[in-house]
């Protein structure tokens, strides 16, 4: 409904800078996922975007005009808050029905929407509970079908299912999904679940330190990072230091590791990153293959996590971390000589 | 010894010349203690027994302390102004109860009203002039349910103490409607409203104005209207068990004392004294000895005596009830 | 850092007028003190007369000193059993809570004329007497129902999970009120504080009849004054209490806050 | 709330005594207090106003409903009595009205040091004394008085207000008196709420007006029924402010007992006047019960 | 430190039964995860433990003692707030001090272990701040350096970590382990991060609508989830429905599928759960393994999650889950027609 424009936006508290000249664009009736670390500023970009605090210097424009001097209620932006902020004094259904209230909206068709957004978040029958009558996670659905219900512009959504179990989230994301493409809301929102972050969003904002360090499209994210940071940050990555060398990457050791792009200048520092689903393990006397990366290293922990087994191997004085789906075979042990595989073309140069 | 006088603030006795020359002539102390209403002063003297010494009662009130025992007979015979009282104050009925004295006569005074000398160029001499049309807006009344009836009671020409057409009181009353600027309960708030020209007349007592005259020197003058006026008594006793009962007594003689009294009367305004001897002191032209004496003499005064407890609830009432009418 | 100026000024200036509002009677009361006129006649004839008389007064000094040592007394007496009560209204749910709830309005809904006359007649009665302890016991009991009622209002908006944490966290009830459900109602509790002084401070009616003769409180002098005449010396020591409580308090203001945090 | 609800009906005789030791350690000093200073006389009131007498100095009083019977035969009690119900009701309205704003602005838009001397500023004219307070009073709004030359001054040709002795008189002194009640009531209960709420209710598009009705009235109420419920009660009781600013139009229930007490020597009939109004107040605090309760939760 | 049992406790808010007859052994020194949909009673749960709220029936027993008659304060119990409770009057410091400063701990001691703790939450500087100038992370870190702070016997963390990015909350949740063993503090804690709960727990209890559904170490309940519910709550699962048949099943289209167990009586309508991750995606042409269990299907959604696809496959009127870990392999896209093969003993029976 409404792209949102933010350039070169500082913000200040007291003398602490928690966004630092931050430029995004936020495509109309787009879905962007915003990460981060904690502390990182995305609750306050969020905040400045919804118009409750002013940046100290840069601009804000929302559907194409600016909106310094445009007040938060005039800007028609629905925020999910971090701590929800539920109005105490008003049942649930009065607290998901106030956005349609104050928009002087017929009596029925209020019921009728309320109803539809408490069955979206799959709270029907709590409609006249209290909010200190509810569970965090029911507490977290009335927020966000509160600032859903009344189709606003822009959505803004600070970790909106990060206190709901995995089916309900899941669930949640799908008909997220599905009303904001129905209606086209340009949905900004911060998550710490990579997976939601990776699933739901068109686009992807890494912010750090209040500056945003990578943007782009998920898969472009995980799969060329451009930095140690943004490889880390979203999804595992095992990281190698060593000196460029031709298309590849001379470790510490003396072994050579060939890398998606070259890396730049010859002998120059460089630091290469490796997801870890990308490496597989086979047992030390497996097959060497001349193309791909291979490193040999000893299992020094099997961790079980439900679908899949995730292995500290250690090489030289690092450890490097797999991830082996559980397909039933038996796992490696602790202890056992391996050696980890994987293809040059998921080796990624990042800066350090 | 220390005595502790119970009287009204401002009323004679703490008067601090008074207070000294007395402990100059007797080596006694005085302490005051004060009360703002005669219910008041029985509730101090019922719940304090013991503490007082001397206390200052309406002769209209006296009966009824001496019968409720809070105060003690007098033994007038060591205190030497006594024989110079007034012979007809010294032993009104009020204040001789069985032969004994309860009360000894201090300062009477009377109840009318006065006028601001400069709203009028003849002073009037009707008590209805409080209820002239002249005077739209301009009266002032004191809130006093038991002095409204008895004005009303005057100017429908009944006895205060027992009148016996409550209606014609009510109506008289009523009639005060459009006269009345507001209600005063203090001689203080009296004066300012005096002199801020709220009033033209109020209801007002003959000491009081005295003081208001010379003390504060307001354009007032005391009318004492031909249909009549009250008269009042005041007395002073000794409380029952008083601790210091000698010093009490003669506490009370120097309170009679011409020496005493003139200088009340002249620097400050005080009412009449019982003591014919000080009137006889005061200048030839003073109010007291003018006015007062001649009031006095003509009969035109009705004094205030004891009120049947039903008879006062009736007069609160009908009071009351008039307030309530007076208002929009 | 609120945009919206426009709205913000407006209020402050609505804050100012109301203050002026709130200091008109104190102003004149003030400007009047410095009138030589015993009736407050104008126009205003500046003098210190009553200063002058004032201060040799030594009866309305002591009693102001007096007013300020019962108030004082009270104040700390009866804020701090008032919010230990509000405390367990708000904490506890029992038999008989409205009950005790319903019995706060006494004290303020019958006449205080009434509850002094009933007070003398008891304390007569009960041997406690009269005098600067009795006024303090009467006094608490009227500042009480406001320190509750205040305080319980302040409390309807405390999250109870708080407490919780701090009993989680080892600390005993005394403590979970020091450190935790005390700051938070702080501002209720300072303005408890400020309503039981004035309630003490000013009260007249009480005081008049538990006075004993010769300790008197400035109210009471005040009152009995009326009949003398009411004059401007009043006014004059008023004025130097205003005077001496804003000096007070704004000196207090400076080193404590309890407006609360955020 | 919750906690305290649900440990009734669970917790074990141990913990439930301890529950009702703390109860009482708690509630026990400040009730044993006004058992001793207030019930008690009071209840000797309650007492006197059944007999026909005060039965002090020795007088004997007989059992009687008359004093109570007194106010419903007397058509002008009750109309006194509703006068000063209306008086207390307008008194608290116009606290309300000119108070909670004034409270919103100290609570939301000041800040920092200012905000405590603020606070400090709307209480400090309670501490002088209101006999005083109201004198000055007389001064302001009588004729020719200072208000009327103020405004003769601003606009020429003005004329007079004559406010002395009126009804509305009686009502600027009072609101006057009791407006910091409401002011500190309200602030309290403002200050508690949250930024986030009001931020919250602007991103859902609601303007100031529906912040104010749907959030920080309803979230303010408790502060707003304490100030109006330490308004109205003392002031339909009060007989020196009518008095004094009210003249002739300044008779009112207040004034009515404190005669009784003063004038005439009728305790018993003061005494269930005052009883009377205290029904008055609690039957009308019964049938609010319900919205107050709702209100102030 | 101590155990803690829960004894056949149920609890009513009004007339809603908020807990029902629940009954766990809460191990001294153990790990212990708590898991359920949103509103399913786990914060009610914990609440009785710490003491805040009293059960309407059943027993609570901590360290072998009714603790009926203790209040919270004694009961020794650290507890961390979904809301975090903060105090908003205290620093960061004092807040941390609180536990430390009600127990009179010698001040250069305080400093020394609010000091550690908030080192262990990655907060060190942050210590004069008040919590409404935290961010919404930062809060949660604080509470959980408040709960434990003090090395309380018992320790109730009520989702911990929701609020943190995945870094971090790794970061965090191998301190946790760390400190709880050293200590050896019996830790009760909720979460919705299934990898969370089955890699730091000992065991793990499931709750549903206030009862407990299962209870294990949590490779028993991943791998033999005993209804449809734990099967789908605890991780993903594809169920099938069918008729008991000998080792097996025979499903609606007459298909055989074998299982792990044989399931109850024959002809008896069963449930049987396979997750996604134990099936392999493979060309329509596949081989056929006789011993594996088979089916044909065509995808009809392939998503890209980060370190693994996920498709969606249909067979019959079923949509089959599948997860493949993302080794670089071309994947399969909408449309094609696979196999989906796994092995007998992935295939679960489970109550409905
Ligand atoms: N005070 C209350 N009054 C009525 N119902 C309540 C109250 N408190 C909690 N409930 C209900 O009890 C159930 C259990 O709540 P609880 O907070 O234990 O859930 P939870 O498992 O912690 O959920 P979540 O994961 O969403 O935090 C919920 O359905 C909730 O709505
Ligand atoms: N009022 C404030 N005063 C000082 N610092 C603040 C204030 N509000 C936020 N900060 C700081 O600004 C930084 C950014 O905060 P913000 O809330 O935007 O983080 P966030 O990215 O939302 O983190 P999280 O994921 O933990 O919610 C944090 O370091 C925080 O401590
Ligand atoms: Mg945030
Ligand atoms: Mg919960």
């Amino acid at each position: 409904m409404a792209s949102v424009s933010v350039r070169g936006v500082s913000k200040l508290f007291g003398s602490f800078k928690a966004l630092d000249d931050i430029s995004i664009e936020f495509a109309d009736g787009g879905f962007y996922g915003l990460l981060g670390p904690s502390g990182s500023g995305k609750t306050t970009l969020l905040r400045l975007i919804a118009g409750f605090d002013f940046p100290d210097s840069g601009e804000i424009e929302i559907g194409g005009e600016p909106v310094g001097a445009l007040p938060a209620e005039k800007r028609d932006i629905g925020m999910m808050f971090q701590s929800y902020a539920l109005f105490p004094n008003m049942s649930v259904f009065d607290n998901v029905a106030f956005g349609l209230m104050v928009r002087n909206t017929a009596r029925a068709e209020i019921v009728r929407r309320v109803g539809e957004a408490l069955e979206l978040v799959r709270l029907t029958g709590l409609d006249d509970r209290k909010p200190h009558q509810l569970s965090g996670g029911q507490r977290q659905r009335v927020a966000l079908a509160r600032a859903i219900v009344f189709h606003p512009r822009v959505l803004l959504l600070d970790e909106p299912l990060s206190a709901l179990d995995k089916a309900l989230r899941v669930g949640m994301q799908v008909e997220l999904k599905r009303i904001q493409r129905e209606i086209g809301i340009t949905t900004i929102f911060v998550t710490h679940d990579q997976e939601e972050a990776l699933t739901l969003s068109d686009r992807i904002g890494v912010l750090r330190d209040g500056r945003l360090v990578q943007e782009g499209a998920p898969k472009e994210i995980y799969d060329r990072p451009e930095s140690a940071f943004a490889a880390t940050f979203l999804g595992d990555a095992n990281l190698f230091r060593g000196r460029a060398n031709g298309d590849g990457v001379v470790l510490a050791d003396g072994s050579r590791m060939r890398t998606a792009d070259a890396p730049g200048k010859a002998d120059e520092e460089v630091v290469c990153a490796v997801r870890p689903e990308r490496i597989e393990v086979v047992p030390a006397d497996g097959p060497a293959d001349g193309e791909g990366n291979m490193l040999d290293a000893t299992v020094s922990e099997a961790i079980f996590a439900g679908n899949s087994m995730t292995y500290l191997a250690s090489w030289q004085d690092q450890t490097v971390k797999v991830i082996a789906q559980n397909r039933g075979a038996e796992p490696f042990e602790a202890g056992a000589r391996v050696r980890l595989v994987w293809r040059p073309a998921d080796t990624v140069v990042v800066t350090p | 010894d220390t005595i502790r006088v119970l009287n009204w603030q401002g009323y004679g006795t703490d008067e601090d010349w008074s207070v000294e020359a007395f402990e100059k002539k007797t080596g006694h102390e005085v302490v005051h203690d004060y009360f703002n209403s005669e219910q008041e002063m029985l509730t101090k003297l019922r719940t304090n027994p013991g503490t007082y010494d001397v206390v200052l009662i309406n002769s209209a009130y006296t009966p009824q302390a001496a019968e409720e025992g809070l105060i003690e007979p007098i033994d007038t015979s060591t205190m030497e102004n006594v024989e110079d009282l007034a012979p007809d104050l010294r032993n009104s009925p009020y204040l001789v109860i069985d032969g004994k004295t309860y009360g000894v006569a201090w300062v009477w005074g009377v109840t009318s009203y006065a006028i601001n000398t400069n709203d009028f160029e003849t002073a009037p001499t009707s008590i209805e002039e409080l209820w002239s049309p002249k005077h739209e807006g301009k009266v002032g009344w004191r809130d006093d349910a038991v002095e409204a009836v008895q004005i009303a009671a005057i100017a429908t020409g009944q006895k205060i103490n027992d009148p016996s057409d409550f209606d014609a009181i009510r109506e008289k009353l009523r009639a005060l409607k459009p006269q009345i600027r507001t209600f005063w309960t203090s001689e203080n708030e009296w004066n300012q409203y005096m002199s801020s020209g709220e009033f033209e007349l109020s209801t007002y007592w003959s000491g009081s104005a005295s003081r208001s005259k010379n003390n504060f020197g307001l354009p007032v003058e005391f009318v004492i209207p031909k249909e009549g006026a009250i008269g009042w008594l005041d007395g002073l006793s000794i409380a029952k068990d008083a601790p210091h009962k000698e010093a009490a007594k003669q506490f009370i003689d120097w309170m009679i004392d011409p020496e005493f009294y003139v200088k009340w009367d002249t620097d400050v305004g005080a009412p009449a004294s019982a003591n014919t001897k000080a009137i006889g002191e005061l200048a030839e032209d003073a109010f007291n000895r003018q006015v007062m004496g001649k009031a006095a003499e003509s009969g035109k005064l009705q004094f205030m005596g004891p009120i049947d407890d039903t008879v006062r609830q009736k007069m609160l009432e009908l009071w009351q009830e008039t307030k309530t009418y007076y208002q929009n | 850092m609120r945009r919206r100026i426009g709205l913000a000024t407006l209020g402050r200036v609505y804050l100012a007028l109301v203050l002026m509002f709130l200091y008109i009677p104190i102003l004149v009361m003030a400007v009047m003190s410095f009138n030589a006129s015993q009736f407050y006649t104008l126009p205003i004839d500046w003098s210190l007369r009553w200063y002058e008389a004032l201060s040799g007064n030594s009866k309305l000094l002591n009693a102001g000193f007096n007013s300020i040592v019962v108030a004082v007394v009270t104040t700390a007496i009866a804020s701090t059993l008032g919010t230990a009560a509000a405390i367990a209204f708000f904490r506890y749910e029992f038999r008989g809570k409205q009950v005790l709830q319903l019995l706060l309005f006494p004290p303020i809904a019958i006449p205080w004329l009434i509850t002094g006359t009933a007070m003398l007649l008891f304390f007569f009665w009960a041997g406690i007497g009269r005098g600067l302890h009795a006024m303090v016991l009467g006094h608490v009991a009227l500042a009480l129902p406001y320190v509750i009622i205040v305080v319980s209002a302040r409390l309807k908006a405390f999250d109870p999970d708080l407490e919780a944490a701090a009993r989680s966290l080892g600390a005993s009830p005394a403590q979970v009120v020091r450190h935790v459900t005390f700051p938070f109602i702080a501002p209720g509790f300072i303005a408890a504080a400020l309503f039981a002084f004035a309630v003490s401070f000013d009260q007249f009616v009480i005081s008049y009849f538990l006075a004993v003769p010769g300790v008197s409180t400035l109210p009471v002098e005040i009152y009995t004054a009326i009949r003398k005449g009411f004059t401007p010396e009043i006014n004059a020591i008023s004025t130097i209490v205003i005077v001496f409580s804003m000096t007070l308090l704004v000196g207090v203001a400076r080193y404590y806050r309890f407006g609360g945090e955020r | 709330m919750t906690v305290a609800a649900s440990t009734e009906a669970g917790s074990s005789a141990k913990a439930r005594r301890g529950e009702a030791r703390r109860i009482a350690v708690l509630t026990g000093p400040a009730y044993l207090w006004l058992a001793v200073t207030v019930f008690l006389p009071i209840s000797a009131m309650l007492y006197f106003s059944l007999l026909s007498e005060a039965p002090i100095a020795g007088r004997v009083g007989q059992f009687t409903l008359e004093n109570y019977q007194a106010f419903f035969d007397k058509a002008f009690y009750q109309s006194l009595m509703l006068r000063s119900l209306r008086l207390g009701a307008e008194v608290s309205f116009y606290c309300f009205l000119f108070g909670f704003p004034c409270a919103l602005v100290l609570a939301k838009v000041v800040k920092g040091r200012w905000r405590e001397a603020m606070f400090l500023l709307v209480i400090i004219p309670f501490w002088s004394n209101a006999l005083v307070r109201i004198f000055s009073w007389t001064m302001v709004l009588r004729g020719n008085g200072i208000l009327e030359q103020f405004l003769n001054a601003v606009i020429p040709g003005f004329g007079g207000l004559d406010l002395m002795f009126t009804y509305p008189a009686i009502v600027i002194g009072l609101v006057h008196s009791y407006l910091p009640y409401m002011i500190l009531t309200c602030y309290i209960s403002l200050q508690a709420i949250d930024d986030d709420l009001i931020e919250a209710a602007r991103s859902l598009g609601a303007s100031r007006w529906t912040i104010l009705t749907r959030i920080l009235l309803p979230l303010s109420m408790p502060g707003i029924v304490a100030g109006a419920v330490l308004i109205f009660v003392p002031v339909i009781g009060s007989f020196m402010e009518p008095r004094i600013l009210g003249g002739r139009n300044g008779t009112f229930i207040g004034t009515v007992i404190e005669d009784q007490f003063t004038a005439v020597f009728n305790w018993p009939l003061g005494a269930a006047l005052s009883f009377i109004l205290l029904g008055c107040v609690l039957i009308i605090f019964a049938a609010f019960h319900p919205i107050l309760r709702r209100a102030a939760r």
